[in-house]
């Protein structure tokens, strides 16, 4: 019985909880509200606090202008990269009248988020949720980021262009969507270009604390070159080991390795030569990029990743086309999403990322993926 | 540990039987039973018949072997060597269930209440094999599932009259006093309506007037089911006044049997055993 | 009717049925008054779910003593052949609950009838063994739907794993394409399938639990030994428990994988099997209304906590240290009193607060 | 060639486990639970090793001791907090406990550390042993653990067998009840046990990191799992079997992992895990103790 008292007090704790959230998040209609999920714990919460922060820079410089007429509100949600807990906090941010949604970050949530978004017709803009069924899903869903199968398609065009004789390995996440698919489009294309893939292999999330064995298969295998389409936590481990045992291949990877420079401890070194496509450079000199890398280092402490630059340029996108459409704040979130997706389907957008990005009638995106090699401890672009 | 591999001269073996019983099948046959342990020898060359209706103890002293030939007797251990026959049948190889459901029930030494439970369900585990309900009766609750628990309820609650334990019907098993879960124990092992039970220091922990009373409900017991007894006990009074047959075990070997009057005057028994235990008492 | 509500287990029972059929009335009431929120809304199917698995666990962890640490996949086993089935069903059966139904049955039966195969292996072992083979399961179970592939086309039915990829023809879909998990699932789950799944989850649990199988099972908890000597066949009774245990939460994994769009193999891990027997464990051993009430307010915890933002998961963390110190600890039960002051003031203290801790 | 490479690759990994395997083991051994947060003790030394080396500039041994110091103190204050007032309590209580304390070692990583992966400078400076034109590499770090953990195999082994404290943990483990009435101070006793189990995890988070230089707050949970995989292969409370659960669970996995499948090579590894445990239902080295009736 006193179990019983003792949990019908934690009900009533909870329930209390959640009273004091709905009254906390009180709503004022003067501002755009926009909702953001991501992992923000647990074992990939190093993309979703990248994507919040990043949102959160660029939703603070928008209301700063004091020419503004349109000013947002941001309120991001936690949902440890699990569908189930996108889902939840998804409804959370409808409860608080979320607008725009800029998320998820990653892909498998994402698909159990995106139909709900078309259901309720609210206009979505993912920053990384790079698998091809996020834009597919309906009308209203659109990326910033490139879709796996296109990406990974671009990175074998590279490696045809610049190293066509290498014997390839390739190590990618089996468990992850987003390497998998890299995979996926790169296998297909490699075969349409006949490249000489000589080792596939990979490893998943549960494995993924030893990958010696993968570098060693590449190793005997003969590869010259090895394909990277993962994110670099891992990569960073197989370049570490791989430097151990004196296997020194040429590296290609796709825009999940941004930020290997930045992982503190790792000796940049490795990474010298490294080839990699990502649509954002930390490095870049242009004024856009130095002023937000500069505020990201002040807000967080590290180097921002094209995890926070994409989302960053989700804010400005989604501002550019409610602007230009005249959104209001009042709005109702199905005539936001509406007017959204005339503007996105038509409008160009200059952004960290990319210039003169545009968006296909599905709402994938069109931009040119930059390539870049890693020299002296910085992207360089490749010629 | 040297107890075991003592060698003890060889004691002729008779029979437990009553003169009137001979003509029926005995409920417990056994036969040249022996176990070891990891090369030592607990148990050797033990015989016993028990007949229908027979009250009979297993004395010994304290390490001589005596629970372990009850586990053996219920298929808790596999014997080395011998055969152990319940009601004519072999148990050997049986696993305990089986073992139990040929009509042999019986008590622990260290008792071996289900403690979570009440005293009426402890009882109804006991006649688990009795009831006759299907999987399909108690998962839709239909008329037969009634009508089993009905039936099992009153018989449980007859055999706890029995024993004096209809009060405690109720009551978690864990939270009884000793005395009262000793009898509970025997309450159970009564439930599976066994032909013979065998009962493991059933006095251990009692007081004596509480030992008086176990004393009468034994024999009661032997009158009202007409099943056969075998007990271990220490308490000599107990086993002296109750008992029509004794078998004495030391060193895993029995070393004399016969009425409590032939075991009092076996020389045997009286060097190993009872000089001692006399003593005590 | 009096003699029946003196006895303690139907009263108890009648208690939790009550309970829930009252919640489930409120809450329908709100629902279609509109007068939930979208979030509670979304909490309801899996509040479900969840109740059905943690009374389900209760059965093997609370009620027969066993340890199982892999009752996710039991549940994933449910979700991704639900999934499946109610797809191909699509142009059979054309009523949604109907084919929920048989989604839901199918996925239990198959969960049933692993859990049969499993439990052939795992119920020659004990204790702690015992939990890290179900470890080892439900492991296995993750690892092997991850890197599974099921599809329909022109040609009909595909399976694969990964290491064959298969090619669909022209216009086939992808039911379950490995690390993507399901996608494009159908929503067919809603809150009234969910409070039927509960009902019966807790008719089939409650009525087990108060049978003669009941009993034998829970003998076996209390002393194998004692159980095995009144004639009781352990393994078959512990198969029993097992097999059930296993259905009702493939049953309840299918409801839950009908009310995600897309979920994948990595959901049914063994973080959400220990999520489960915590609800067990919180809601009392054996206690079928403590799991149906831990498993509620448990799942709804955490979520009501998003304020807190980055302190949500550590404060679920101590709140969870602090509820098993003070439903277990001898020590602290003495004090029951003071520790329940003390719970309320850190309970003000932690709505009060709330600001300040997230701008620290 | 191969094949001794993927060994070597394999004892690598698998003495790892070993270590982390080992202290599972003394716990459960002596405290008769299991501890499912020792490996976020774990990651906690791992981070205080990288802290003290990156941001102090200390060298490696001065790491090593403070993560072992940190850690040793960690685990006696939760064994204090959150354990020590569930003792005689169902061990389930206190398992779901020791989940509890793992969720917030975990979060108060993150809120410490972030969730920004670090790359641990492995502490050791050894180069790799290149045999037969580089088709055999042996790196240093594979020979420290495996030295490591051998050593502190036999080091548990002798404490255990020999010194006092040693023997009464022993004492516990047999009978807790018999112990405290033959004078020993039981709580004492589980408390020291936690103390080197923790310490022992230090070393094992140091070792880790060094071997799998990406250190996140969630580096720990997966090994440790492996670990306890490890510790009841070879036999829950046994000191040698934690060893050879370890380095064969190493083994195994990265043999699975370049011959049968990569991606499979989970539900290999626990395959092979239940078909043992069939066999042997106590892990191989573990004592099948026979219930008395």
């Amino acid at each position: 019985m006193k179990k019983l008292i003792a949990m019908c007090l934690a009900l009533v704790m909870a329930l209390s909880l959640l009273a004091g959230c709905s009254s906390h998040s009180g709503s004022d209609s003067d501002a755009l509200k926009i909702g953001m999920t991501g992992p923000l714990t647990g074992g990939n919460a190093v993309y979703g606090t990248a994507v919040q922060a990043g949102i959160e820079i660029a939703v603070e410089e928008i209301n700063a202008d004091p020419n503004n007429t349109l000013k947002l509100e941001f309120q991001p949600q936690d949902d440890e990269a699990d569908g189930e807990k996108a889902v939840s906090g998804y409804n959370v941010l409808k409860d608080w009248g979320m607008q725009v949604f800029i998320g998820t970050v990653t892909s498998s949530a994402c698909n159990a988020v995106a139909p709900l978004t078309v259901e309720d017709e609210i206009f979505l803009l993912t920053p990384s949720a790079t698998a091809a069924e996020v834009a597919t899903a309906g009308s209203s869903t659109f990326q910033m980021c490139f879709t796996d199968p296109n990406q990974g398609a671009s990175a074998a065009e590279v490696i045809a262009n610049n190293w066509p004789e290498a014997a390839i390995g390739i190590v990618y996440d089996a468990s992850d969507d987003y390497s998998s698919g890299l995979y996926d489009g790169f296998k297909n294309k490699a075969a349409e270009l006949s490249l000489n893939v000589v080792c596939e292999t990979s490893f998943t999330g549960d494995t993924k604390s030893d990958l010696s064995t993968q570098v060693t298969m590449c190793k005997d295998a003969g590869a010259d070159l090895m394909f990277l389409p993962i994110y670099y936590t891992e990569a960073s481990y197989i370049l570490n080991y791989a430097s151990r045992i004196d296997y020194a291949p040429q590296y290609v990877g796709c825009d999940g390795m941004d930020g290997i420079l930045n992982v503190e401890g790792f000796d940049t070194s490795l990474a010298e030569g490294m080839a990699l496509l990502t649509p954002f450079d930390a490095n870049a000199t242009d004024e856009a990029t130095q002023s937000f890398v500069a505020k990201y280092t002040e807000k967080t402490g590290e180097v921002p990743t094209q995890f926070a630059a994409d989302a960053y340029d989700c804010v400005y996108a989604v501002y550019q086309a409610a602007v230009a459409a005249g959104v209001k704040a009042s709005d109702e979130p199905a005539d936001i999403c509406a007017a959204l997706i005339e503007q996105f389907t038509s409008m160009t957008f200059d952004g960290l990322t990319g210039k003169g990005m545009t968006w296909d009638s599905e709402g994938m995106i069109s931009k040119a993926p930059a390539v870049v090699v890693i020299d002296g401890g910085i992207y360089v672009p490749m010629d | 540990m040297n107890e075991y591999s003592r060698k003890i001269l060889k004691v002729p073996t008779y029979t437990l039987l009553r003169e009137q019983d001979i003509s029926k099948q005995p409920v417990l046959d056994v036969r040249n039973l022996g176990i070891d342990f990891g090369g030592l020898t607990a148990v050797d060359s033990f015989n016993i018949t028990i007949g229908p209706t027979e009250i009979s103890g297993l004395i010994g002293p304290n390490g001589a072997g005596k629970t372990t030939i009850f586990n053996l007797l219920t298929g808790v251990y596999q014997p080395t060597r011998g055969s152990v026959l319940i009601n004519g049948i072999d148990i050997k190889g049986m696993p305990i269930h089986k073992v139990n459901r040929l009509g042999i029930a019986r008590t622990f030494q260290n008792i071996r209440l289900f403690t979570d439970m009440t005293v009426l369900d402890n009882v109804k585990v006991g006649m688990h094999n009795s009831i006759h309900c299907s999987f399909a009766d108690s998962m839709l609750r239909l008329p037969a599932y009634f009508k089993s628990e009905k039936m099992s309820n009153e018989k449980a609650m007859e055999l706890l009259s029995f024993m004096g334990l209809a009060d405690e019907a109720d009551v978690k098993a864990g939270s009884l006093p000793y005395g009262i879960q000793r009898r509970l124990e025997i309450v159970r092992a009564l439930a599976t309506n066994p032909s013979i039970i065998l009962l493991d220091e059933p006095a251990a922990g009692m007081n004596p007037s509480e030992t008086a009373e176990l004393m009468n409900q034994i024999r009661r017991i032997r009158d009202t089911f007409h099943i056969a007894i075998f007990l271990i006990e220490h308490d000599m009074n107990l086993v002296m006044n109750v008992c029509e047959a004794i078998a004495v075990v030391n060193y895993g070997r029995i070393i004399a049997k016969g009425t409590p009057e032939e075991i009092r005057q076996d020389p045997a028994v009286i060097e190993a055993y009872l000089g001692r235990e006399e003593g005590k008492a | 009717m009096k003699k029946i509500l003196n006895n303690k287990n139907t009263r108890t029972n009648l208690i939790t049925y009550l309970v829930v059929i009252v919640a489930f009335v409120i809450m329908q009431t709100l629902y279609s008054l509109d007068m939930l929120s979208n979030s509670m809304k979304g909490y309801l199917v899996p509040i479900c779910a969840y109740v059905s698995l943690a009374v389900s666990l209760n059965l093997l962890v609370g009620v027969c003593g066993e340890l199982s640490l892999g009752h996710a996949g039991f549940m994933g086993i449910g979700a991704f052949s639900g999934v499946v089935i109610a797809a191909l069903l699509k142009d059979v059966i054309a009523s949604d609950v109907l084919r929920l139904l048989c989604a839901m049955v199918f996925g239990g039966l198959l969960a049933g009838a692993l859990g049969f195969l499993i439990g052939i292996p795992v119920l020659r072992l004990r204790g702690d063994y015992l939990a890290i083979v179900t470890l080892a399961f439900g492991e296995i179970v993750k690892n092997l739907v991850g890197n599974l592939y099921v599809g329909i086309d022109s040609d009909g039915f595909h399976m694969a794993i990964s290491t064959s990829r298969m090619e669909l023809l022209e216009g086939g879909t992808y039911l379950i394409a490995g690390p993507k998990g399901a996608t494009g699932v159908e929503k067919l789950a809603s809150f009234p399938m969910g409070f039927v799944l509960v009902l019966l989850t807790l008719f089939v649990v409650l009525n087990l639990i108060n049978s003669k199988e009941g009993r034998a099972i829970k003998a076996v908890r209390d002393n194998r030994i004692a159980a095995e000597s009144v004639g009781i066949n352990v393994t078959a009774f512990r198969m029993k428990a097992f097999v059930v245990s296993a259905f009702l939460a493939g049953m309840a994994g299918a409801l839950f994988g009908m009310n995600y769009s897309s979920f994948t193999a990595s959901k049914f891990n063994f973080n959400t099997s220990i999520n489960i027997l915590v609800f067990v464990v919180l809601g009392g051993m054996g206690n079928i209304l403590g799991s149906v009430i831990s498993a509620t307010a448990l799942y709804v915890l955490p979520e009501a906590m998003r304020g807190l933002e980055d302190f949500r998961m550590l404060l679920y963390a101590v709140v969870l240290i602090l509820v098993m110190l003070f439903t277990w600890s001898p020590k602290v039960k003495e004090k029951t009193e003071v520790v329940s002051e003390w719970v309320k003031g850190l309970f003000y203290k932690l709505t009060g607060k709330k600001e300040v801790g997230v701008n620290e | 060639m191969q094949i001794i490479q993927y060994l070597i690759n394999g004892i690598s990994i698998g003495a790892v486990y070993a270590i982390i395997a080992l202290g599972y083991t003394m716990v459960y051994g002596i405290a008769k639970m299991l501890n499912f947060a020792h490996g976020d003790v774990i990651m906690v030394g791992a981070y205080i090793s990288f802290c003290v080396t990156n941001y102090l500039g200390a060298p490696a041994w001065v790491a090593l001791i403070a993560a072992m110091a940190v850690c040793t103190v960690l685990g006696i204050v939760i064994e204090g907090l959150a354990y020590k007032p569930l003792r005689g309590t169902p061990s389930l209580a206190v398992l779901i406990t020791a989940i509890g304390v793992s969720y917030f070692l975990q979060n108060a990583a993150q809120l410490i550390w972030s969730s920004s992966p670090k790359s641990f400078t492995s502490i050791v400076t050894m180069k790799p042993i290149s045999l037969l034109d580089g088709q055999l590499v042996i790196t240093g770090e594979v020979l420290v653990t495996v030295a490591v953990s051998a050593l502190v195999m036999v080091g548990l082994t002798l404490f255990t067998g020999k010194t006092r404290t040693g023997k009464a943990m022993r004492a516990v483990s047999e009978d807790r009840d018999a112990a405290q009435l033959m004078g020993i101070n039981v709580n004492r006793t589980i408390s020291t046990t936690f103390a080197i189990g923790s310490a022992l995890a230090a070393v094992a988070g140091v070792l880790l990191c060094s071997t799998v230089p990406t250190l996140q707050p969630t580096t720990g949970s997966m090994p440790g799992i492996r670990a306890f995989t490890a510790a009841v292969l070879g036999g829950i409370g046994s000191i040698p079997g934690a060893m050879l659960g370890g380095i064969l669970i190493g083994i195994i996995e990265t043999f699975a992992k370049a011959y049968i499948s990569t991606q499979l090579s989970d539900a290999v590894v626990f395959s092979v895990l239940i078909i043992i445990l069939l066999v042997k239902p106590a892990g191989l080295l573990g004592k099948q103790v026979q219930e008395k009736v």
